[in-house]
């Protein structure tokens, strides 16, 4: 029982670290059919920007109570930042050409993490948090990590916020119509690349998020560690039905299960199997995704 | 009407449309890629040093080892961009048939203790049919479902190899070639001048292959469905076979470079199955141009040369010498592949292969004074999506 | 049951013995997304014969050739073509059959050239091959014929997304023609088509019809154009089949008159 | 109505050249203050590239002055908003939108409450159909969610490209009287091949042929004048022309 | 070209007698930091070996350095070149994948290469021209088992990825473990796994006296984290390797609960070896560290090769280092005939101090009879 309840808890725990990951790279996919593939390093741009204020080089910014919660306001400030710059410089000159600029976030997805591994090293940081978390509390008999919850609590909150953006303003109405054509966008007088330019933003900023709360979540912070969770980011915006948001949810919290109990009792640890196995099947049977969004 | 079957084809279009040229440079241009070869085949002879680009002479060891593999990698992106640029299939899972052809061999050698060119030929089939089955599940899905599912696919077998089962793979480690099993002429640093046969033969399949493919009525139809499939329906035409062969040939052409890459490397290693290997092969063919004849090819070339060069330039004295701000990143040769690469795609759109052309219409719009003359052509130019 | 042997080009399409129909809907009725687009819709087109659709805008003309082409389901129905029940069969199928479209938007490749269109659609009409050794037939002589019988003889080296509208519609014919489908299906062709040229796309049309006996189906709001061309008129409205009659009959419909042609401009 | 009052818009030496090739060679026309000017041409005479050039949507050169005001350097989105609506050639409505949304997407601020109750007037089926895709709208559907948009905001100019392509007779007729209202306000470019249409609307006209301004003028006077709507446009009394010569040699500019 | 056993006088055109010697190894990659580690042991390892001279009996050595980035087709694209320069002594190796494929064409083309820091036991054994000069599997879990004391009896758990150094090294404990009389049993992890916290508890679990913990990669933190808060580290004795500096305080609050074999740390053996080792490693301006004695000592037994053996002749150099037992860094070593494993002396520690400044502190020295993995026969 306490075991199941643990994996339970935990597979919510992954499934919320997954739904973080997701949430941006499923917003600029869903909005404006940009793969990006950038997305990982912008994952790691937060979770260094967050280490690097909570290691104590930003004044007031620290490991503990107020100073971590700048330090990751801090994190995620600089990838919503890193997200802007990408954005007008690589793929706003390149709207004419979607491949392309699916291939130029392939190329800042190469660089920044050798970058990153140039200035602090290949090696994994111990990554600072605040006391509070990194404690255990039991129930039924389990003794749960209490970060998990932190990180479900976060992904409910980046959930709400997305949907509230997406419904609420007319931003994201721009950002769709401007992605099927983007010269009508502004024959109807909108600016249409400050919209994107704000999605990139709010993309780029949930990435950073992500990764300051996965360095919470692992202990540490390496640079590939925002690539490796890029195809797990994938995996669940395909399942989700490729930009909604509900949908990326939803696969999450089920990849994170999935992965969860067939990494315990299966002999051989079949979770990753298990994963991409469910994505291929998932695929063939329901081409649209879970939420059957447009393919 | 007048001209070509092939109007597509960047190369012969450029002879076309050049209108500064003779009759005689005409042909000349028109006859590169045979003195190419000829120049290929002649390389091992040459003790020509080419300082900067490969470290020693060119018929030295070294040098016909990265050759080799450039020209592997060549053909390798040539076969890949089968589905990217002549198809339009966005395959995510590419490694999974080149890893196949290696490693199929490799294990049929050490297991099976056949010799190389019966374990070869068994591996090819064995790549082949995989491509053939998991394409024919694959391609019931389509758009960015079907780059998803070919990625599971390769996920799945890169998890595999990895988790060693039954010590056939050899998990992380991998394994080398019994070379007991092999030619002697394959064995020792001497005979690498006999990879770089093989590895030139298959860049010579490979391209053949894939024009002849291109040039087919098969072809066509790719064309047509990379463009729009639905249409191509409503002609008569059931698009999934066609797709099937598609991917079947590209995977039976990534399989026999695995067999190829098998003996240039020594062994079989888990590198090969990774996404970040189909993603490289993607980086090649955009690099050098998609959907064009050479561009593929090009493409696979300076990215392993470049990949295999960097490195040195990243620990060279040059760059030991710089301030820090430069000199960190640019020790990273990661780091400087994907820039450039970025740099690539930014400011050559359609490859490196466009280069020329677009080197020309500047001139040509420079010598007749701003305006382009009617004579340029139109057609091929940034087309608005409709 | 049936005979699915198609019979033979060019059948005689006089007026003595009744041929059997080539085309006939029974019962046929679309719904998507809990609306019912086509309902009901039943009828017989024998070989040869021109029939038109009218309707107002949304009335499901389009959603009736997409039935019969097979690019969207019939929920309810049957379609027969040649006495086969092709109901369930997937388009390129029934393309194979002898049953060609044109489309209301013009679908095309846009970056291969004129005259790549038409050898690709010739080469369907010959059935895939996938023989890739082989070289691609060039089809001088046909592809030459239909650029010159559609007026793109000129532009055959250009690529379909740099032609202006006209050249997009006359294209879109083109491609049907190469496959000298039996039954033709076209949706709007005159749309968009400068007066000058609607006479002769309307006489090209007609020679398709009256010299070389094809069944066509056309659904068009041009209607001087269809009075001189048609048979008969089928008049859809909210789905149903609301007249189906010689064009005489139908225009004095006052029906019809209400809620199509409403008063002259 | 006075003719000679200062035009709206006016145009001049509008050159097109899209890669590589010369689209136009030096448009020049006039939209009057008030009423239709309509823009006429043979397929492929560049009346689309015309009006996208007026807006900015494709590279061009010369001269283009809204109201005096030079707009040959303004990006397009800041053009609209001095108060032009667009209805383009290929309705451009966006597919995967709900008709709500595409309206919604029209609304401008500053340019005072959205007159949706007119748009609704005009297009009850818009209002019936709010929430279906715009996709799946039959033809005439989407072209009314395209003239149904540049209604919406209290426009300058309307500029319409071939607004009655595809639509019923019925309905053609109600654009008509849709055009003609709001004509009566605002003036408007129409683009158009259905010559009743202009001879029930238009004021002025313009012919274009390959890439130039042919005529210039009064529309009354160019309809009436068989010989030049031959001329000009190649209509009016053909023999029985041969299936093949769809293209006429006559008519050069 | 003449080259002599002995050596002639230096002027004798040192350079054409010159013993080409590449090292290939991580400069760039995941492995760079333990690549770097190696480099500078090598050249302290050089200088101390020639006395300052880099000069062995006449020759010079010249030493040619290639990154392979941790990928094994650019290792032996690397290697064919130096070979084709005329390179006679391969080194380096950072990556048990590299390794094993270098082994190989080392035997082809009959040179002599000298694994590094790789780990596998592969590579012990592989054929008559390969050598290591760090540590493997084997004698780390050797070490363990010391820790365990009597393990008559006992319950062991080893906790690993399910990759072939997991399974390798659960094979190990097995092995030396089981022999002695042991109940092991084995936790494994897919090496992709998210979250490690149920296998801290599936470890718990089973409540075993001793758990072993073979893991690599970045995921140590998270592991470490979970073993802590599921309680292993109380219920029973922890025993895992010890990795470089800058792992130390990826433990975090665990460090001081778990007991550490170590195959070196600066300081852990005290003698004049490793006091030169250290010495010439600092004044270059690096840090010594985990693998600064690997490349050292490969410098020695180079210099060793050349000098009792020959310059050029890859047989006499394989005979000369062949039951070679010397002084190295981490104390007195041998090279045992049979398959050329490095017998050596290993560790044990504790982490003290405070998470972001713990420093390791000896337990024990196991002499090289202690941790003698078992002889294995020659392959090739
Ligand atoms: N996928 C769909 N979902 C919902 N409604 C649809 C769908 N497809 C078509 N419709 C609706 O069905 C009706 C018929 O559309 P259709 O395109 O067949 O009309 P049409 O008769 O061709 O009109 P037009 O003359 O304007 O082209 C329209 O009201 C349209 O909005
Ligand atoms: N993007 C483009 N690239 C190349 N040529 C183009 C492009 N757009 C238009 N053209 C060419 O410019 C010419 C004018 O086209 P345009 O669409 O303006 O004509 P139009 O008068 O609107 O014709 P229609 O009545 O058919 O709509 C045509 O010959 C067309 O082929
Ligand atoms: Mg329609
Ligand atoms: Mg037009």
């Amino acid at each position: 029982m306490s075991t199941v309840v643990l994996l339970a808890l935990t597979g919510l725990g992954l499934g919320a670290l997954y739904f973080l990951v997701a949430s941006g790279l499923s917003l600029i996919f869903g909005l404006m059919d940009v793969l990006n593939f950038a997305h990982g390093a912008l994952l790691s741009i937060g979770a260094y920007g967050t280490w690097w204020a909570a290691s104590g080089h930003l004044p007031a910014a620290g490991s503990g109570g107020f100073g971590f919660v700048l330090a990751v306001a801090f994190g995620t400030a600089t990838g919503a930042l890193a997200a802007v710059l990408l954005e007008l410089a690589l793929i706003r000159p390149l709207y004419a050409r979607p491949r392309e600029q699916v291939l130029a976030t392939v190329g800042v997805g190469l660089a920044v993490p050798a970058l990153l591994s140039a200035i602090w090293g290949a090696d994994a940081r111990p990554f600072p948090g605040p006391r509070a978390l990194s404690g255990t509390f039991g129930l039924l008999g389990a003794q749960i990590p209490v970060n998990r919850l932190v990180l479900t609590g976060a992904a409910v909150v980046v959930l709400a916020a997305l949907k509230l953006f997406l419904g609420g303003t007319r931003h994201g109405l721009v950002v769709r119509a401007g992605v099927e054509d983007r010269a009508m966008v502004t024959a109807l007088g909108i600016d249409v690349r400050r919209a994107f330019t704000l999605v990139f933003a709010i993309g780029g900023a949930a990435a950073a998020l992500a990764g300051a709360l996965g360095g919470l979540y692992f202990g540490s912070v390496d640079p590939g560690q925002g690539t490796s969770l890029l195809i797990f980011a994938f995996v669940v915006v395909v399942m989700g039905g490729m930009g909604s948001i509900t949908g990326a949810a939803l696969a999450s919290v089920a990849v994170g299960l999935v992965q969860q109990f067939a990494n315990y009792y299966t002999t051989a640890g079949l979770g990753d199997l298990a994963v991409v196995v469910l994505l291929a099947a998932l695929l063939l049977a329901r081409p649209r995704g879970l939420t059957g969004r447009l393919a | 009407m007048t001209t070509t079957t092939q109007p597509k084809d960047p190369v012969r279009e450029h002879c076309d449309t050049a209108a500064g040229h003779g009759r005689r440079g005409r042909h000349l241009i028109r006859w590169w890629p045979a003195g190419l070869l000829l120049a290929l085949l002649a390389a091992p002879y040459s003790a020509l040093p080419l300082p900067g680009l490969l470290d020693g002479p060119i018929g030295s060891p070294g040098s016909l080892q990265l050759l080799a593999l450039c020209l592997v990698f060549g053909g390798l992106a040539t076969g890949y961009d089968l589905l990217l640029g002549r198809t339009g299939l966005l395959s995510f899972g590419h490694a999974l048939y080149f890893a196949a052809g290696g490693y199929a061999t490799n294990t049929i050698m050490l297991e099976a203790g056949l010799p190389f060119v019966t374990s070869a030929l068994l591996a090819l089939l064995f790549g082949t049919a995989l491509a053939a089955l998991l394409g024919a599940v694959g391609l019931r899905v389509s758009g960015i479902g079907f780059s998803m599912v070919t990625l599971a696919f390769a996920q799945a077998g890169s998890i595999l190899v990895a988790r060693d089962p039954g010590g056939l793979t050899g998990g992380e480690e991998g394994r080398a070639v019994p070379a007991n099993r092999l030619p002697a002429s394959l064995v020792g640093i001497e005979h690498t001048v006999n990879l770089y046969w093989i590895a030139l033969a298959y860049l010579v399949v490979t391209l053949a292959a894939v024009h002849c493919a291109v040039r087919s009525p098969t072809g066509r139809v790719w064309e047509g469905i990379k463009e729009n499939e639905r249409r191509v329906e409503v002609l008569g035409l059931r698009p999934y076979g066609f797709k099937l062969v598609a991917f079947t040939l590209s995977g039976a052409l990534a399989a026999l470079g695995g067999i190829v890459y098998l003996l240039l490397t020594g062994g079989a290693t888990p590198q090969t199955t990774t996404s970040n290997f189909t993603l490289s092969l993607l980086v090649m063919v955009v690099l050098g141009g998609s959907g064009s004849r050479w561009g593929p090819l090009v493409g696979g070339v300076l990215y392993t040369w470049a990949d295999h060069r960097l490195g040195d330039l990243a620990g060279s004295g040059a760059v030991a010498g710089l301030p820090a701000v430069l000199r960190v990143p640019l020790s990273q040769p990661l780091f400087l592949l994907g820039t450039v690469f970025v740099a690539v795609v930014y400011l050559l759109p359609g490859g490196v292969v466009r280069l020329p052309e677009r080197v020309r219409v500047t001139w040509s719009s420079r010598a007749t004074g701003r305006t382009m003359t009617e004579a340029e052509p139109a057609e091929r130019k940034e087309i608005p999506a409709s | 049951m049936h005979s699915t042997i198609p019979a033979p080009l060019g059948a005689d399409a006089g007026h003595g013995t009744l041929p059997a129909p080539v085309l006939r809907l029974q019962d046929v009725g679309w719904t998507v997304g809990g609306a019912t687009i086509v309902q009901d819709v039943s009828f017989d087109v024998r070989e040869g014969e021109f029939l038109a659709f009218i309707g107002p805008n949304g009335a499901g003309k389009t959603s009736l050739f997409n039935l019969i082409s097979g690019l969207v389901p019939a929920t309810e129905g049957t379609i027969e073509l040649d006495g086969a029940d092709i109901t369930a069969e997937s388009v390129p199928a029934r393309a194979r059959r002898g049953l060609g479209r044109t489309f209301q938007t013009s679908s095309l490749w846009p970056a291969m050239t004129v005259a790549d269109h038409i050898r690709l659609a010739a080469q369907a009409a010959t059935g895939g091959s996938y023989r890739i050794w082989r070289r691609a037939a060039r089809y001088g002589r046909q592809v030459d014929a239909v650029l010159e019988r559609t007026g793109l003889a000129e532009r055959a080296e250009s690529p379909a997304a740099s032609l202006s509208h006209g050249g997009k519609r006359q294209l879109e014919l083109a491609v049907l023609l190469v496959g000298e489908p039996r039954l033709m299906l076209l949706d709007e062709p005159m749309a968009g088509v400068s007066a000058e040229e609607v006479p002769a796309l309307t006489d090209l049309i007609r020679s398709l019809h009256r010299d070389e006996g094809r069944t066509v189906l056309m659904v068009e709001h041009h209607m001087e154009v269809l009075l001189g061309l048609a048979d008969r008129l089928a008049v859809l409205h909210h789905g149903t089949l609301l007249a189906l009659d010689t064009p005489q009959a139908v225009m004095a419909d006052a029906t019809v008159q209400q809620a199509y042609l409403g008063e002259a401009l | 109505m006075n003719g000679s009052e200062t035009p709206l818009l006016t145009v001049r030496e509008l050159r097109v050249v899209i890669g590589g090739r010369h689209i136009l060679h030096g448009v020049d026309l006039d939209v009057a203050a008030a009423g239709v000017t309509a823009l006429l041409g043979r397929n492929g005479a560049g009346k689309t590239t015309t009006v996208r050039g007026i807006l900015g949507l494709v590279p061009r050169t010369g001269s283009v002055l809204l109201d005096g005001e030079q707009t040959i350097r303004l990006a397009t989105h800041t053009l609209v908003r001095r108060g032009i609506g667009y209805a383009p050639e290929d309705r451009g409505v966006f597919a995967g939108l709900t008709v709500a949304e595409n309206l919604r997407l029209a609304e401008r601020r500053g340019a005072g409450e959205p007159a949706y109750g007119l748009v609704h007037e005009l297009f009850p089926e818009l209002r019936q159909r709010a929430r279906q895709p715009a996709g799946t709208l039959s033809g005439g559907q989407q072209q009314m969610v395209a003239i149904g948009r540049t209604l919406l905001n209290g426009n300058r100019l309307i500029i319409a490209d071939e607004p009655t392509k595809g639509l019923a007779p019925k309905v053609v007729t109600e654009v008509a009287q849709v055009l003609e209202r709001a004509a009566q306000a605002v003036p408007v470019l129409l683009v158009e091949q259905n010559l009743a249409m202009v001879r029930r609307l238009a004021e002025h006209c313009v012919v274009l042929a390959d890439g130039r301004t042919s005529y210039r003028g009064p529309a009354a006077q160019l309809l009436a004048d068989a010989d030049a709507m031959r001329r000009l446009l190649g209509v009016g009394r053909h023999g029985a022309a041969p299936a093949g010569a769809v293209r006429t040699e006559e008519g050069g500019v | 070209s003449a080259a002599g056993t002995a050596g002639g006088p230096a002027a004798d055109g040192a350079d054409s007698a010159a013993v080409k010697v590449g090292l290939v190894y991580s400069r760039s990659g995941p492995l760079a930091a333990y690549g770097k580690q190696y480099r500078e042991g090598f050249t302290a390892g050089l200088a101390y070996a020639t006395h300052g001279t880099g000069k062995v009996g006449g020759h010079s050595v010249e030493v040619t350095e290639q990154d392979d980035a941790g990928d094994p087709a650019k290792a032996v694209a690397e290697a064919k070149s130096l070979l084709g320069k005329g390179v006679r002594i391969l080194a380096g190796t950072t990556d048990s994948g590299v390794a094993l494929q270098m082994a190989p064409l080392a035997a082809q083309n009959h040179v002599l290469f000298i694994s590094g820091p790789a780990a596998t036991d592969a590579v012990t054994g592989i054929n008559k021209y390969t050598f290591r000069s760090g540590r493997q599997s084997y004698q780390d879990i050797l070490t363990a088992g010391s820790l365990l004391g009597d393990s008559r009896g006992k319950k062991v758990t080893v906790l690993a990825q399910n990759s072939a150094f997991g399974q390798a090294n659960v094979a190990a404990v097995k092995a030396v473990l089981g022999a002695g009389g042991a109940r092991v049993g084995s936790v494994l992890a897919p090496p992709g796994a998210g979250d490690l916290t149920p296998f801290a508890q599936q470890v718990k679990a089973g409540k075993p006296d001793l758990v072993f913990v073979a893991w690599a990669g970045a995921s140590a933190p998270a592991l470490w984290t979970a073993l802590n808060q599921q309680g292993v580290l109380d219920a029973a004795k922890v025993v895992t390797g010890l990795a470089g500096t800058a792992s130390y305080p990826v433990f975090g609050p665990a460090g001081g609960k778990v007991s550490f074999l170590a195959h070196y740390f600066p300081g852990a053996a005290a003698n004049p070896v490793e006091t030169a080792m250290l010495d010439g490693i600092t004044k270059a301006g690096g840090t010594p560290d985990l693998f600064s004695p690997d490349g050292f000592t490969a410098a020695q037994m180079i210099v060793h090769a050349i000098e009792a053996g020959s310059a050029t002749d890859t047989a006499a150099m394989a005979k000369a280092l062949e039951d070679w037992t010397f002084n190295g860094p981490k104390g007195s070593e041998r090279i045992r005939a049979q398959d050329h494993a490095l017998l050596q002396p290993m560790f044990t520690a504790q982490l003290t101090g405070p998470t972001a400044a713990a420093r390791p502190h000896l337990l024990t020295t196991l002499p090289m009879a202690a941790v003698t993995p078992p002889a294995k026969p020659m392959a090739g």
